[in-house]
């Protein structure tokens, strides 16, 4: 298996049960913070999967990152990464961490991954709650990737389309 | 001249809107005069001479309701000094100097608002250096600033030291720097820096289509997307003079006030967090998921995002659910609500806790609950030409100015949103796509456009060309204006425990500041 | 030989040193010379009261010529003085080994030196002094010889108001204190001190409180007793910083022994009141100090106030001692005598040190305001080293020698339910009490006047660029070892001083106190014991053991060097740490009717919203209450009577010429009668 | 206190089963688009790749390059060209490298 498969399992022995997240927001619109929020709320309740939030870097696993990277806000986040112990995980949560909504320029770099090594990327404008759970399960080896084998083809075409990776 | 301004201030317009050149020399005198009205924005375009405009707004509950806006054209860079008269100006006049390098007349040191202090590996959210080093575009000319001119907000004299709070703060929030100024006991200052989220997005906008826009517009504050991109594109469609279509508008107002219910939850959850009732937020979050999940199955979106398009509404609400689903959700809603004020403990941490006195928000220009809770009357749903006309909308006001009366502010306008909801969907809306969407009329002009988003009025000015691109746009979010008030509620008692429960009561974004 | 030539010794090195600090004070070879003698001095004064502690009382000796009043000086050594002498000695020794590197060679050094040494010379008079005359004459010298050392900058007004504060009160007390000898002496009909204490007993008792009430007023304005102790933080901070040391080492240990001198020898037996009079405006005394201290930000009134809290905790020491004195518990009068004289003895150590690192650091930043210094650890390891052990002692944290002497006075005043009276029981307990709130304040009051300077950021470039370079070590290095030696050696001391105590007390308490092994036993050994050495080493080891194991466990963990987690704000700056105003403000707020603090907020402008534009000033102050509510009207009052007076002095020869005349005829209708 | 008891129990458990249970209200979250490959031409994608407003549609000459991650789900393009563009109603889509979110759709669509 590769180095990134052993990576994986390593993640998942380390974390599969129990897994502390950092959240980071690098500049994005308050929504994606909504929907973090709502994971500890009662619909969706990540206590029970054995994930919880830390306000503190120092206690955490795994680091939430929102937003485009401001440049003006680049220092906090490598700081707060810095002062994470390792193995920890970076997830970019949403269409901006992703750079689908700013592109690099003065302002921004566009993307989390310009600053951060970034393990697990969720899209969504916001990734609702569950996009989220999943990410999640995605980050600690629990949960199957799944998009790798969704070709994003209409039904009625039936020939599969082999996805770029 | 000036008695002129106060008659078309005091007058029912068209549009509601009434447009004045004033003279670089006597706005000062026209700033005193119009000083009843609330100074809504004050913004600068850039041309071959940058220009100044102050937008006013007449809050009144009836047909004399209106903005004006007064144009002044700065020959030498400077302008009076509006913010001794006025102090809602002086974030703004800040603001301006950052992005044009025009300031007052009165030497008076100005602020850091919007540009960091220097981007690169050494920000930081606290450090100083003039603006010209931040490596940034900037709307217009670069000010000639040194940096002793351009000086962080407050600098700690004395006896007091300063808390350092953010800018990453605690879990699932924005990132935002607080400086808590206490001698120990007391709070003797709080500010906030919020420009590690500063995205340009006025910058940004200029040569942009309104459609390409309002795919910005809406994420400058994503929890009243609705709210600024119904602000921007009735601004568009003033300036294009396209009329939108009745049914367009009333799926606007529902998204809304859907808006607003979501929000409000949202802040009665924070609430309960900040007092640490955790069986009350729970029970708010309930509320606010089931309210997001309708917004979902209504427009598809549990964040309304493209609802609003420029001349029309991008997307149709599904009627039958917010039939189906909205008295369940409201209910949820309700029940929670009711339950917190039968709660003592935590109605007392809510009462005389962050008070503002009515003549502090004036000054400052504050809008939404956070003013009306004062009991200034002061609501975008009020101004003329929307589809709250006919509506007979009631806007509840409270007069102590606490937290408490900002939540209870906040449960009266969810009460008055599930009305207007039903009233607009038995009026009839539209789907985003084919007849009665509404398209924008070609070519170019200015204009000014609003709507009372969750945390207040919410303004957008944009000025287009003639192939209908932007040359300049501002928008202001609410939370541009409240963050303002916020150390003065925060210094209004000296107990470090309530500031967390005043930032709740505010729910406001840090995204909205720093656009 | 007796102690006595060991004083001459010293004090013929002493007026040496005087006459050359004035003759040669400007320069440096000269400014070396004056302070060797000094130092001299400060040895043979040192050996000498050692020795007077195991030698006993010498008779007293008639020395010198004639004197002002014609009668020659009488001179005496008691193991009473003897601690006093001893710490005479050691500080004069430190502060000659300071000295020399803290002025720089001029005219007023000069004078300041002769000033300095000629007061050396009236505290050792007053502590050998057998008369009654030669005591009031030495005391007198002392006093007018320190007024001069605190006014080394008299163009300076501050100076001058804090020499002339220390000037006033002293002399008021001076005219109290003649007036408690005569009393005395014309009732005995002696004028020596031994002949006063010998003959004591077949005085009225009225006659006898009554003097000693005037003595304890009388000296306590010079041990600063609240509240006769404004001139201390009025004057430490002006004078120079040995002058200071001097003033808080040794001149107001001088008070202490005026009082314990009436306490215990001139004026007893005395009844209970009197032991609960001095024990409470010791209590009093204590906690008033150190609240003030905790509101202070210049360090030096800090450690002005610090020393009247001192005073307090001696004084409460001593009278609890003639308490149990009065109530026939002898061996806890002889305890609480020991433990006053022995805290004496450690006050006058780090209160000394700690006064000099001040000098450190006012030199090397050139300010006194700890709101403006931080950081000094690093930029004064050494001063920094000592001036923490000068604070673990006086914060009265083992193992430093603080702790052993309020440990004693503690453990006797616990003791107090053995007086039989449920009353006085209580009270004593009551002033233990009180004690304890002090010493717990002084603990907070000493991390913060340890913790604001030495640690943290630098709060200004001054701090920031301060440096050690030929800045004093030996002097405060020497009383830190002094500190050691007192908290290592005290099963010695106490053995010391309990011998010497037995010239007072006529107990023996030494079995008692120091059943052997190391151990301290408070007089009655069904309460409590301790061993100060085994508890010193033991701390040391335990101190050395986490240290090992770090050392033992470094190779095989693997450690990962982080920033410190700082919510993401690139630096800490200066002013987001606690400033010495801050972190007293909880004791502000608590105790406000004490401080009528007045707190001021200034903006550039209220209205200014989102920020105001430009800094925001908040400054705190704190009412000194004695010197406006009780002095204040004092001194109106006084200029009142002076200005009724005044047509009495009309500047007319014959109207002074009727004045003599009408005392004369005053004086012999007087005699007919 | 015992209030807020009461109601909890009244109210009951609303916690989704997810991940161990399909979740029902993900029904209608909003999704990124699927395409019909045979509704697809090059002016088609063109013109789907300029109502982009995220940048996440671009052609490459015979193909549509998708990248998932920057799609915002905002339904434009399905308002471009109904004909060519549904919903794929996936939303689990966190993926473990940044390719993967990179789809290539095949232009199947008669041209002309």
């Amino acid at each position: 298996m590769s180095t990134e498969e052993e990576l994986r399992a390593a993640i998942a022995r380390q974390f599969g049960r129990s897994l502390h997240i950092r959240t980071l927001d690098t500049g994005s619109c308050a929504v994606c913070e909504q929907e973090i929020r709502l994971l500890a709320a009662p619909h969706y309740d990540l206590h029970r999967l054995g994930f919880f939030f830390t306000p503190a870097p120092r206690h955490a696993d795994l680091l939430l990152v929102t937003g485009p990277m401001i440049r003006a806000f680049e220092v906090a986040a490598r700081k707060t990464y810095d002062a994470m112990p390792g193995p920890k995980v970076v997830v970019a949560v949403g269409a901006c961490a992703l750079g689908g909504v700013y592109p690099a320029d003065p302002f921004t770099h566009g993307t989390v991954d310009a600053v951060l090594p970034v393990d697990v990327w969720i899209p969504g404008c916001p990734p609702s709650p569950l996009a989220l759970l999943h990410g999640l399960g995605v980050a600690v080896g629990r949960l199957a990737e799944k998009v790798r084998d969704i070709p994003f083809t209409a039904e009625d075409d039936t020939e599969r389309v082999r996805g770029a990776s | 001249m000036t008695s002129e301004l106060i008659t078309a201030a005091s007058r029912a317009v068209p549009g509601g809107v009434t447009t004045f050149q004033v003279a670089s020399p006597d706005l000062e005198a026209v700033v005193r005069d119009l000083h009843g009205l609330r100074l809504a924005d004050m913004f600068a375009s850039d041309g071959d001479t940058p220009t100044l405009r102050l937008v006013w707004a007449n809050d009144a509950d009836g047909p004399q309701s209106g903005y004006v806006i007064t144009e002044t054209s700065i020959e030498n860079g400077e302008y009076p000094a509006l913010s001794d008269i006025a102090p809602a100006a002086f974030v703004e006049e800040c603001e301006i100097y950052e992005q044009f390098g025009i300031r007052p007349a009165s030497g008076k040191p100005l602020n850091r608002i919007m540009l960091p202090p220097h981007t690169g590996p050494h920000n930081t959210g606290t450090q100083n250096t003039g603006t010209q080093n931040t490596g940034l575009p900037t709307l217009g000319h670069r000010p000639p600033s040194e940096p002793e001119e351009v000086r962080a907000p407050h600098t700690v004299a004395g006896q007091a030291f300063e808390f350092p709070f953010g800018p990453v703060r605690q879990v699932g929030v924005e990132s935002l720097y607080y400086g808590l100024v206490t001698s120990g006991e007391e709070v003797v200052d709080l500010y906030l820096f919020t420009w590690h989220k500063h995205r340009g997005l006025e910058w940004r906008l200029a040569g942009m289509t309104p459609r390409q826009a309002l795919f910005l517009v809406e994420r400058a504050e994503g929890l009243s997307a609705v709210a600024m991109g119904w602000a921007f594109a009735a601004a568009v469609e003033a300036a294009t003079g396209t009329r939108p279509p009745a049914a367009a508008q009333r799926t606007r107002a529902v998204a809304l006030e859907l808006e607003r219910l979501y929000n409000h939850a949202a802040a009665m959850a924070a609430l309960c967090q900040s007092t640490g009732l955790s069986v009350g937020q729970s029970a708010a979050e309930i509320a606010l998921e089931r309210l997001l999940r309708l917004n979902a199955r209504a427009f598809g979106h549990r964040y309304l995002f493209g609802v609003v398009d420029a001349g029309g509404a991008g997307r149709a609400p599904d009627a039958d659910a917010i039939r189906a689903d909205l008295p369940g959700a409201y209910g949820e809603f309700r029940r929670a609500a009711d339950a917190l004020l039968s709660t003592n403990s935590f109605v007392d941490r809510l009462e005389a806790t962050g008070i503002l006195t009515a003549d502090q928000a004036g000054a400052l220009g504050l809008v939404g609950p956070v003013a009306r809770a004062t009991g200034r009357l002061g609501d975008a749903r009020l101004m003329p030409d929307g589809p709250y006309a006919g509506t007979g909308i009631a806007v509840p006001t409270a007069t102590a100015g606490d937290v408490l009366a900002r939540f209870t502010v906040m449960l009266a306008e969810a009460a008055e949103s599930v009305r207007l909801i039903g009233d607009f969907i038995d009026a009839g809306t539209v789907t985003g796509t084919g007849p009665g969407t509404g398209e924008l009329r070609p070519g170019g002009g200015t204009g000014l456009g609003w709507a009372e988003s969750p945390r207040g009025e919410a303004l957008a000015w944009v000025a287009l060309d003639d192939e209908g691109r932007i040359t300049r746009a501002r928008l202001r979010p609410a939370s541009a204006r409240n963050w303002r008030g916020f150390d003065d509620a925060c210094r209004s008692q000296n107990v470090f425990t309530d500031i967390p429960i005043i930032e709740a009561s505010f729910w406001l974004t840090a995204a909205g500041m720093a656009r | 030989m007796t102690p006595l030539d060991l004083f001459y010794i010293a004090a013929g090195a002493w007026a040496a040193a005087a006459v050359a600090g004035l003759v040669t004070g400007r320069t440096t070879g000269g400014l070396r010379a004056c302070c060797a003698l000094s130092a001299l001095g400060g040895a043979a004064a040192a050996g000498g009261g050692g020795w007077s502690l195991l030698y006993g009382d010498t008779s007293v000796v008639s020395a010198g010529a004639a004197t002002l009043t014609g009668g020659p000086l009488q001179l005496q050594a008691t193991s009473l003085a003897g601690v006093f002498a001893a710490l005479l000695g050691v500080v004069a020794v430190a502060i000659a080994c300071y000295a020399p590197r803290y002025h720089a060679p001029s005219a007023g050094t000069a004078l300041y030196l002769a000033a300095y040494n000629v007061a050396l010379l009236g505290c050792l008079a007053v502590l050998t002094a057998g008369g009654m005359v030669t005591f009031l004459i030495a005391w007198e010298t002392m006093s007018l010889a320190c007024y001069l050392l605190i006014l080394r900058h008299p163009r300076d007004l501050a100076v001058a108001r804090g020499a002339f504060w220390f000037l006033a009160l002293s002399e008021a007390g001076f005219l109290l204190v003649v007036a408690a000898f005569v009393i005395l002496s014309a009732t005995t009909g002696f004028t020596t001190l031994s002949g006063i204490a010998a003959h004591a007993a077949s005085v009225p008792g009225g006659w006898r409180a009554a003097a000693f009430l005037l003595a304890i007023v009388g000296f306590g304005f010079k041990a600063g007793l609240v509240p006769l102790h404004v001139w201390l933080p009025e004057a430490h901070p002006v004078a120079p910083a040995d002058g200071s040391a001097f003033l808080s080492g040794v001149v107001v240990k001088l008070g202490v022994y005026g009082i314990a001198l009436f306490a215990f020898r001139l004026a007893p037996p005395l009844g209970t009141w009197p032991g609960l009079v001095a024990m409470g405006a010791g209590a009093v005394t204590a906690a008033i100090g150190i609240l003030y201290a905790m509101a202070e930000r210049d360090i030096k009134r800090f450690l002005a106030y610090s020393t009247i809290e001192n005073t307090g905790i001696i004084v409460t020491a001593f009278g609890a001692a003639m308490i149990f004195r009065a109530s026939g518990q002898s061996a806890l009068w002889a305890l609480l005598l020991i433990a006053g004289i022995y805290h004496v003895a450690n006050h006058g150590c780090y209160k000394t040190l700690l006064f000099l690192e001040a000098g450190v650091t006012e030199h090397a930043t050139g300010t006194r305001d700890m709101d403006r210094l931080g950081g000094l650890v690093h930029r004064l390891p050494r001063s920094a080293v000592i001036a923490f052990a000068g604070t673990l002692g006086i914060a009265a944290l083992p193992p430093l020698n603080g702790f052993v002497s309020e440990w004693l006075i503690f453990q006797g005043l616990f003791q107090g339910f053995r007086t039989g009276s449920h009353l006085t029981g209580i009270l004593i307990v009551l002033a233990a009490g009180t004690l304890g709130l002090t010493g717990g304040l002084a603990i907070y009051a000493f991390v913060r006047g340890f913790g604001i300077p030495y640690l943290g950021m630098p709060r200004t470039r001054q701090a920031a660029e301060a440096t050690e370079q030929g800045q004093p070590v030996l002097g405060p290095g020497l009383l830190a070892v002094a500190c050691v030696a007192l908290a290592v050696g005290a099963p010695v001391m106490l053995a010391a001083l309990s011998r010497a105590a037995r010239t007072v007390t006529g107990v023996t308490l030494g079995p008692l106190l120091l059943p052997g092994n190391l151990t301290v036993i408070p007089a009655h050994t069904d309460f409590a014991a301790f061993s100060p050495t085994y508890l010193t080493v033991f701390l040391v080891c335990a101190l050395a053991v986490p240290l090992l194991i770090y050392l033992a466990g470094r190779p095989r963990a693997g450690t990962e060097r982080v920033p410190v987690w700082d919510g993401g704000i690139v630096a800490f700056r200066p002013r987001m740490q606690y400033s010495a105003m801050t972190f007293s403000a909880p004791t502000r707020v608590t105790f406000d009717a004490l401080y009528r603090p007045s707190v001021s907020v200034s903006r550039p402008s209220d209205d200014d919203p989102a920020g105001r534009s430009g800094p925001v000033h908040y400054a705190a102050q704190v009412t000194p209450v004695f010197q406006r509510y009780l002095y204040r009207p004092l001194v109106r009052g006084l200029e009142w009577l002076a200005d009724l007076v005044r047509p009495v002095q009309s500047g007319d020869v014959n109207l002074y010429l009727l004045y003599v005349f009408a005392v004369i005829l005053l004086a012999y209708l007087l005699g007919a009668v | 206190m015992t209030l807020w008891f009461v109601r909890g129990l009244r109210r009951g458990v609303v916690t989704t089963r997810y991940p161990a249970r399909p979740e029902e209200s993900a029904r209608y979250l909003p999704t990124p688009p699927a395409f019909r490959p045979r509704a697809l031409t090059a002016g088609t994608a063109d013109r789907l790749a300029a109502s982009c407003p995220s940048g996440a549609l671009r052609r490459a000459d015979d193909v549509l390059v998708f990248d998932v991650g920057r799609c915002t789900a905002c339904g434009r393009c399905a308002a471009e060209a109904p004909h060519a563009v549904t919903t794929s109603g996936a939303f689990e889509l966190a993926a473990t490298s940044r390719s993967v979110l990179v789809k290539t759709i095949p232009l199947r669509g008669e041209t002309g």
